[in-house]
């Protein structure tokens, strides 16, 4: 059963979406880290040397996190 | 840096999710600021949502067309269709404005594309259809100092 | 599912990386596995290099063509160059032949693009181009339990 697990956590049988929803996640909370440091938000690059991610995975990645809502309070200020 | 990128893709609602990708990886060579790509990809999924719903009325197979640009770090991107056309562009700019007000459309497409792009241009024949030209100047990152 | 893109490119050696992520974008909805993701994206990595290293010497500032689409789980891709033809496609086909041995090719790409692809044929002639086209079946994932 062991052996079973480990062939299901393998890469082998891993869905794409799996793997961007768990870069999202990531790069969400590396984006607030950087901003509160730097006092402003992050490059592309920046974020795939900080999370130690490829350019293509952060770009995927990084599409699933927007959010309308925030974008019309935005435009109401 | 300057490249160029053509692309065309049937008027299916879900294409929208795959314009605002191809932007951004025709944009990663330029290492944007994830702010000033988040509002460009914003105004590019308007300009191609208003294509598939107003061009071609979300049922006619046509066909939308996006170019894109990069000279330095000015992005032009043109997103054509070959559906409705817009019959008066002044009003169709105004904020709130949708021929669609009945249905969930906000009328907000165009004030975001002018408040998230230094230059957005609509050409648009009745019948015929209509070209989106935005322009965004995008902050050069290059002399940024190397994080770790 | 279907889709449909056709897209187009100044053959620098950069748009490798943008001709990946525009297929990983436009395969995105069928959700498919890492690995045969990877596969793809690989297979059409050597065709578009081919293209642009063989096909235009580097330096022309000719256009790759990719063309993609979706039925159902099979992916078919053809890239296209106007560059110079492959002179004998057997040969080229061969593991290990490469006609710039003398630089670092390895001459796998053919041989790389047919193990990670279901098919691969060959369209060239001497002086007016190369088109490629890759065929995937790709497994269906949505009946996968979700793993961990
Ligand atoms: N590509 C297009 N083809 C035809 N009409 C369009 C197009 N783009 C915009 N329009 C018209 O302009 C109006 C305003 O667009 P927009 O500001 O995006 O608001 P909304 O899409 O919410 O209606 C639309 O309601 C429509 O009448
Ligand atoms: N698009 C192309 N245009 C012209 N010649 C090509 C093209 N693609 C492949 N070839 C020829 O086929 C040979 C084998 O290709 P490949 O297996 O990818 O090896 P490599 O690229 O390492 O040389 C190349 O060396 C080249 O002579
Ligand atoms: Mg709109
Ligand atoms: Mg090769």
């Amino acid at each position: 059963i062991g052996e079973i697990q480990r062939y299901l956590r393998d890469d082998r049988v891993v869905k794409v979406s799996r793997t961007i929803r768990d870069h999202t996640i990531r790069i969400k909370q590396q984006m607030e880290a950087f901003q509160k440091e730097h006092e402003r938000n992050p490059t592309l690059n920046e974020i795939s040397q900080l999370l130690d991610m490829k350019i293509e995975d952060v770009v995927l990645a990084f599409d699933a996190l927007r959010d309308p809502a925030s974008l019309h309070e935005q435009l109401q200020e | 840096m300057n490249n160029a990128l053509e692309v065309r893709f049937p008027a299916l609602s879900e294409n929208e999710a795959l314009a605002r990708l191809i932007i951004s990886a025709f944009l990663a060579p330029i290492d944007p600021l994830v702010e000033e790509l988040a509002e460009f990809k914003t105004s590019l999924s308007e300009a191609v949502t208003n294509a598939i719903i107003h061009g071609y009325d979300e049922s006619e197979d046509g066909w939308v067309y996006v170019t894109a640009r990069i000279e330095e770090h000015t992005v032009t991107v043109e997103i054509r269709d070959e559906g409705a056309g817009i019959p008066d562009i002044e009003l169709a700019r105004e904020p709130l404005y949708s021929s669609r007000a009945h249905e969930e459309r906000s009328g907000m497409g165009f004030t975001i594309m002018e408040s998230f792009c230094d230059e957005v241009t609509i050409h648009s024949s009745n019948g015929l259809g209509t070209t989106i030209q935005l322009i965004k100047h995008f902050t050069p990152t290059a002399s940024f100092s190397q994080v770790n």
